[in-house]
């Protein structure tokens, strides 16, 4: 399963990484979220995987998945998605400027 | 001594650049009393320090680095406070006058101040450090001052070369100060002052010697680094006569007094500084004559006297080092007076140049009295108290030659540079004053305004007093000061007008009578100096230099960093990989770690092939936007499904939210850029997939290297401590409202901050939405489907009960205030989009500011709550409840804060998306449309 | 478990997921859009239903009564018109073919009339 | 009994899952690829459901409910957008 999971997030990194490295701004924002994705999985990776053991604390339970990188994660979704809307809005404000959806200001090829 | 410093440094600027809007004049009030407020918050310790004790105030900051705010008054800082206070009173009176109604005041005063505070950090100081921050700080405030007058290019010029100069002698000051502080075993003065002995016999001495005495010489622009300071004229005058005669430029020589018992004493030393400071007499004074613009004159003669201090420090022996005190003191009043002088001059004629104002006496006889006393100060004649320290700096050079066994030379040399000193003061007085009528002024010059005159008169007076008195009025303090640079025993002296027929008596003679004949006999020397002076000079090197020392740096970084962005992020990103790669094979760890490993499973692989498959799909149809906006939906699904397959059911909730937000908002982005992309390939596709191959290989490894590893988490105190501590099952949401409140406080000001800048990149915005679908199809007419919107209105309360209830439980089961504020934002979207924004904000409020206002308010006092109760912020308490239907539940105080989250993100979410819907208005203004459709 | 209960839950579980299953199948095979529009709208949902039933009887177990599963199916069937309804709407606004050809070999053009 | 069934249901629907995916990336229209998202979230609930009952834990419920929800509104903002391009007006 480890390695399904390392598979996949290796996988949306690539996706995301391919999408940013494009010359218009939707696909950058695209390949963030995609890149924000793995990171998000990334980063929950950190506590292991265990299926079936959520951190709700009850009386028979006696493991628990680790409850910290899930905190951090859920601020990090969060937060990604403000960072989402503001790059979005960047790229409306230079196109409103630039007249194109370039990510540079000489329009793109 | 710190208050002082704070007063002046950080205090001042900024109230006297606010009082400066009310009136120009109160800029200079509000600088002479923060200036007496700091000496006054200094006073006890100045008498303390007359007293000949030495205080110490130790403020600890970083002491592991050895580093505290450590300050220290003794003797010579004393006296340096004397000056830098004193003098700057004066100069900010006289400035109060000499800038005329175009220069701001307010910054002027503000600059002023900023130096003040830092030239006294530097002579208050203990750690040597310190010192060096503050050193740097007169560094960065002169160059403000120099370049104050910013439309002058000359004045720009002069300031980056000074900053250049000085700067970069600042750098070879930290690497002396740093080797002296290995070498003293600490950076503290006392100790360092102390351990002069194995100072000096520590084989790294020299290196050490050499780094900082070029800081120094750059400060005091000792030759061959003097010639920043005469195009440091380019100041406004009053800042020349506070930097360049009483304070920036001693800073130099205050170091050398300062280190004198650590590191005097060597025949390093006494070749080196003895050396430069010859040289440099030499050099200002003759200099000094042949200049035609008066500042300039004056300059050089203050390089010239600069000289004569290093060279008494290199001498080294204590008489030498008392004179140089002595020196320091005189310079700074007759230099500041003649400067001011100067100013005044410059001010009624409208010029400064010797060639064209002559013959002044006739029309301001009073500042020409006050000129040639001071002046004659310069040149030492008796009865002012430029002789006094130069008959003594006569007597200490004939002393030295026969210690040094240099004969007649060193005698002869400085007589030499006296003849010429005589010379250049007395081609001040006669060439300004007398010697025919002023030549093509544009206005009849007068004496300037009354108050003008007093600081001048004040420091004329000094000099006399000095001169003539000088036991009375500077022996104490002399005394004082000296033994603060000797750290031992005063040599004995007397400060008398008469020694007798002493050698130094003769040399004082030859001087004058040398002067006066050489300045009758000049016409010739000027016209060859003239021709010496068409070949280059060192400052016109010194430009070019820097010149193409800009242009190096220009052309580095357009290297570096290249014009189109995705080029600048593939660098990153193969930085960020090669770093990664070095990390791993240094490792050198296996791949694989202990941990046994989950059985693969069916339904893993499905979910593992569907993500695998919508992520690739998303990436091949990119180009047709809404179609990889669809597949990215599916991603998004999938990660949540992971998410709860690896028991993060609050992590796969808010995913979910987070997903459909984030659709929405693009599909708002989409509608005003292109739907398709040109099927033009860049050239670089293979190149970036072969990046986008690597870093993905490199994250799968990484992450299963990470997942095969057993890893020691500090969750176990969490897991224990949820259920007493924090009164919560739900130990994900425990730790987001309760542990790290703290931290989640700062997560949703995050938010609400990129909300609140979306907003303000909003304004003014013009983007005219397309009035037909890609293929040219006109948009339905129907805007809003009765079906959709009855049903979506249906919806609206079952969502807000869900969203409710999520909120609720959060502490116990999964949700929380973020994913509840996701689904209420999400909920209230829904009736936009289904009916519509008139019908909408006719009935919600319009304005989502208040709503993160409110959470953000709430939280925070949330947080300041549990201090009223003397806990430590967000100490959160609670208290079991039993609600019927919803079943035994807890209130905590965590839960007011997890509100407060709630709103914020409700408000963030909704201020986003329906100001960037409203976008495409004429001026986005989501209030006035709504009333208008309403 | 009452094993009668729990013949009940396996027919009412695979019932659900041979629906869910052939709502898909249908999303595949049908031939135009329109017609594919209802396997999964209707078919998927009936059979998410039976799942929803199932696991609600699973749950109430004793005296507790499972609440959830009358939430998600209350939004199930609140929703599921709508959006075929949309999609539906949308197809017609695009004018999307009735009787499909084959579906076109290469590039799919999204949004357009074939 | 009931784990076999619940095996086989469990596999059904991840076939169906898959099946949905495949008219999502097919196409050939957009109308086809919402309602394949759609068919996609409903699917994720069924799997979801299953899931509650073989791990007998009702935490994956409110994951349902979100879905049952966003998958709604996901889809009406696509068909807005189809339809009228601005969605917000």
């Amino acid at each position: 399963m480890e390695l399904l999971y390392a598979f996949s997030v290796g996988l949306l990194t690539a996706c995301g990484v391919y999408l940013t490295l494009r010359g218009r701004t939707f696909p950058v924002v695209l390949g963030l979220t995609l890149i924000s994705y793995a990171v998000n999985l990334f980063l929950f990776a950190m506590g292991g995987l265990l299926p079936g053991r959520a951190p709700i604390l009850s009386e028979v339970g006696t493991e628990y998945a680790d409850p910290l990188p899930q905190a951090l994660v859920l601020t990090a979704i969060v937060i990604g998605f403000a960072m989402t809307a503001f790059v979005t809005m960047l790229a409306l404000k230079a196109r409103a400027e630039d007249g194109h959806d370039g990510v540079d200001k000489e329009a793109p090829r | 001594m710190l208050l002082a410093i704070l007063l002046t440094l950080v205090v001042g600027p900024p109230l006297v650049a606010w009082l400066a809007r009310f009136g120009r004049l109160n800029a200079a009030w509000g600088a002479g009393a923060v200036t007496l407020a700091a000496a006054y918050a200094l006073w006890p310790a100045l008498q303390g320090a007359m007293a000949g004790e030495t205080q110490l105030q130790r403020i600890a900051w970083l002491s592991a680095q050895g580093l505290d705010l450590h300050f220290r008054l003794d003797g010579l800082g004393l006296l340096f406070v004397l000056l830098i206070l004193g003098i700057g009173l004066l100069v900010i009176l006289y400035a109060r006058y000499y800038l005329t109604s175009r220069d701001s005041m307010g910054r002027f005063y503000a600059y002023l101040l900023l130096f003040m505070g830092a030239m006294l950090g530097v002579v208050l100081s203990e750690n040597l450090i310190q010192l060096l921050i503050f050193w740097e700080l007169t560094s960065l405030a002169s160059f403000l001052l120099i370049s104050y007058w910013q439309g002058r290019s000359d004045a720009r010029n002069g300031a980056r070369m000074a900053l250049a100069i000085t700067g970069a002698g600042g750098l070879a000051l930290l690497g002396g100060f740093l080797l002296l502080g290995e070498m003293a075993g600490s950076y503290e003065l006392s100790v360092v002052l102390a351990s002069g002995e194995s100072i000096r016999a520590h084989p790294l001495y020299t290196p050490m010697l050499v780094l900082i005495l070029l800081g120094v010489f750059t400060k005091s622009a000792q030759f061959p680094f003097h010639f920043w300071l005469p195009n440091a004229m380019a100041a406004p005058t009053p800042v020349s006569a506070y930097l360049h005669s009483a304070t920036m430029v001693k800073a130099g020589v205050f170091l050398l007094a300062r280190l004198f018992p650590a590191l005097s004493g060597t025949p390093e030393w006494s070749w080196l500084v003895g050396g430069a400071g010859l040289v440099t007499l030499l050099v200002g004074a003759v200099v000094a004559l042949f200049q035609h613009d008066l500042k300039g004159l004056l300059a050089y003669s203050t390089i010239s006297h600069l000289g004569l201090i290093t060279l008494l420090f290199g001498i080294g022996t204590p008489l030498a080092a008392v004179a140089g005190v002595f020196h320091i003191i005189n310079h700074a009043t007759f230099k500041a007076s003649l400067f001011m002088a100067a100013g005044i001059i410059d001010h009624e004629c409208g010029s400064r140049d010797m060639r064209y104002i002559n013959g002044l006496w006739k029309y301001m006889p009073h500042t020409a009295i006050l000129a040639i006393i001071a002046s004659a100060a310069m040149a030492g004649v008796p009865l002012l108290n430029g002789f006094l320290s130069k008959e003594m700096f006569f007597a200490e050079a004939v002393g030295a030659a026969t210690q040094l066994r240099l004969g007649w030379l060193l005698p002869a040399a400085v007589t030499l540079a006296g003849i010429f000193a005589v010379a250049y003061s007395l081609r001040f007085i006669h060439d300004v004053f007398w010697n025919g009528e002023p030549i093509g002024l544009d206005r009849t010059p007068h004496e300037p305004p009354r108050w003008m005159k007093v600081p001048v008169e004040l420091l004329v007076i000094l000099c006399l007093a000095v001169g003539i008195f000088p036991s009375y009025v500077v022996e104490p303090l002399l005394r004082v000061a000296a033994s603060g640079v000797l750290q031992g025993p005063m040599p004995s002296f007397s400060l008398a007008l008469w020694h007798g027929l002493s050698p130094a008596m003769w040399m004082s003679v030859i001087a004058l009578v040398g002067g006066i004949s050489l300045y009758i006999a000049r016409a010739p020397l000027f016209e060859i100096y003239a021709r010496l002076a068409e070949r280059p000079g060192m400052y016109r090197r010194a430009h070019h230099l820097l010149e193409r020392l800009y242009l190096w740096a220009g052309a580095v970084t357009r290297l570096s960093t290249p014009e189109r962005l995705p080029h600048m992020a593939l660098w990153v990103l193969l930085f960020a990989m090669t770093l990664a790669l070095t990390g791993a094979l240094q490792a050198g760890a296996e791949l694989q770690g202990g941990r046994t490993l989950l059985p693969m499973d069916l339904l893993g692989v499905v979910t593992t092939l569907v993500l695998a498959l919508a992520a690739i799909a998303t990436v091949l149809l990119y180009r047709q936007r809404l179609v990889a906006l669809t597949l990215l939906g599916a991603v998004g699904l999938v990660v949540s499904l992971i998410f709860v397959r690896f028991s993060a059911p609050d992590l796969a909730l808010t995913q979910l939210s987070v997903e459909v937000v984030s659709i929405v908002l693009l599909l708002l982005a989409l509608y005003f850029l292109p739907q398709q992309e040109s099927r033009a390939t860049s050239p670089w596709v293979v190149r970036d997939l072969l990046i986008a191959l690597l870093a993905g290989i490199g994250m799968a490894l990484l992450t299963f290297a990470v997942l095969s590893r057993e890893g020691q988490s500090i969750s176990g105190f969490f897991l224990e401590q949820a259920l007493p501590g924090g009164g919560g099952a739900n130990v994900v949401n425990v730790i987001l409202v309760d542990f790290r409140g703290f931290d989640t406080l700062g997560e949703i000001t995050v938010l609400a901050l990129a909300a609140l800048g979306i907003y303000g990149m909003l304004d003014g915005i013009k983007l005219q939405g397309p009035e037909a679908d890609s293929d040219g199809r006109r948009w339905d007419p129907d805007l809003y489907p009765p079906v959709v919107a009855t049903l979506s209105r249906l919806l609206l309360p079952l969502a807000l009960l869900v969203s409710m209830f999520i909120l609720m439980r959060g502490h116990q089961l999964p949700g929380g205030g973020f994913i509840a504020g996701l689904i209420t934002a999400v909920a209230l979207v829904m009736q936009y989009l289904a009916n519509g924004v008139a019908w909408t904000q006719a009935r919600l409020p319009r304005n989502h500011h208040w709503l993160i206002t409110l959470g953000l308010s709430l939280a925070t006092a949330t947080g300041l709550g549990s201090l009223l109760f003397a806990h430590p912020f967000l100490t959160s308490t609670f208290q079991h409840l039993h609600w019927p239907l919803v079943g035994d539940f807890e209130l905590a105080s965590a839960m007011l804060f997890d509100l407060g989250v709630y709103l914020v993100v409700v408000g963030a979410t909704l201020l986003i998306l329906v100001n960037i819907g409203l976008m495409h208005r004429e001026s986005h203004t989501p209030l006035t449309d709504a009333e208008e459709e309403v | 478990m009452n094993p009668l209960i729990e013949a009940l839950l396996a027919l009412l579980v695979l019932l659900g997921a041979a629906f869910t299953l052939v709502g898909s199948v249908g999303l595949v095979r049908l031939p135009d859009f329109l017609s594919r529009l209802h396997a999964p709208t209707k078919s998927t949902t009936l059979g998410v239903g039976s799942l929803l039933i199932a696991s609600g009887v699973y749950f109430s177990q004793g005296d507790t009564l499972s609440l959830h599963e009358l939430l998600v199916t209350l939004f199930l069937f609140i929703t599921a018109p709508v959006s075929a309804h949309l999609l539906a709407r949308a197809a017609l606004h695009l004018g999307l073919p009735t009787r499909a050809a084959p579906p076109a070999v290469g590039e799919p053009r999204d949004g357009v009339r074939s | 009994m009931l784990s076999v069934a619940l095996t086989l249901a469990l596999a059904m629907v991840a076939l169906a899952l898959a099946l949905s995916l495949w008219r999502l990336m097919r196409g050939p229209s957009t109308p086809d690829r919402i309602l394949a998202l759609d068919t996609l979230y409903i699917n994720t609930i069924a799997l979801l459901v299953l899931f509650g009952i073989r791990q007998q834990s009702q935490i994956y419920f409110e994951a349902a409910l979100l879905i049952a929800l966003m998958g709604f509104i996901g889809t009406l903002a696509l068909c807005k957008y189809l339809l009228r391009g601005d969605i917000i007006e």
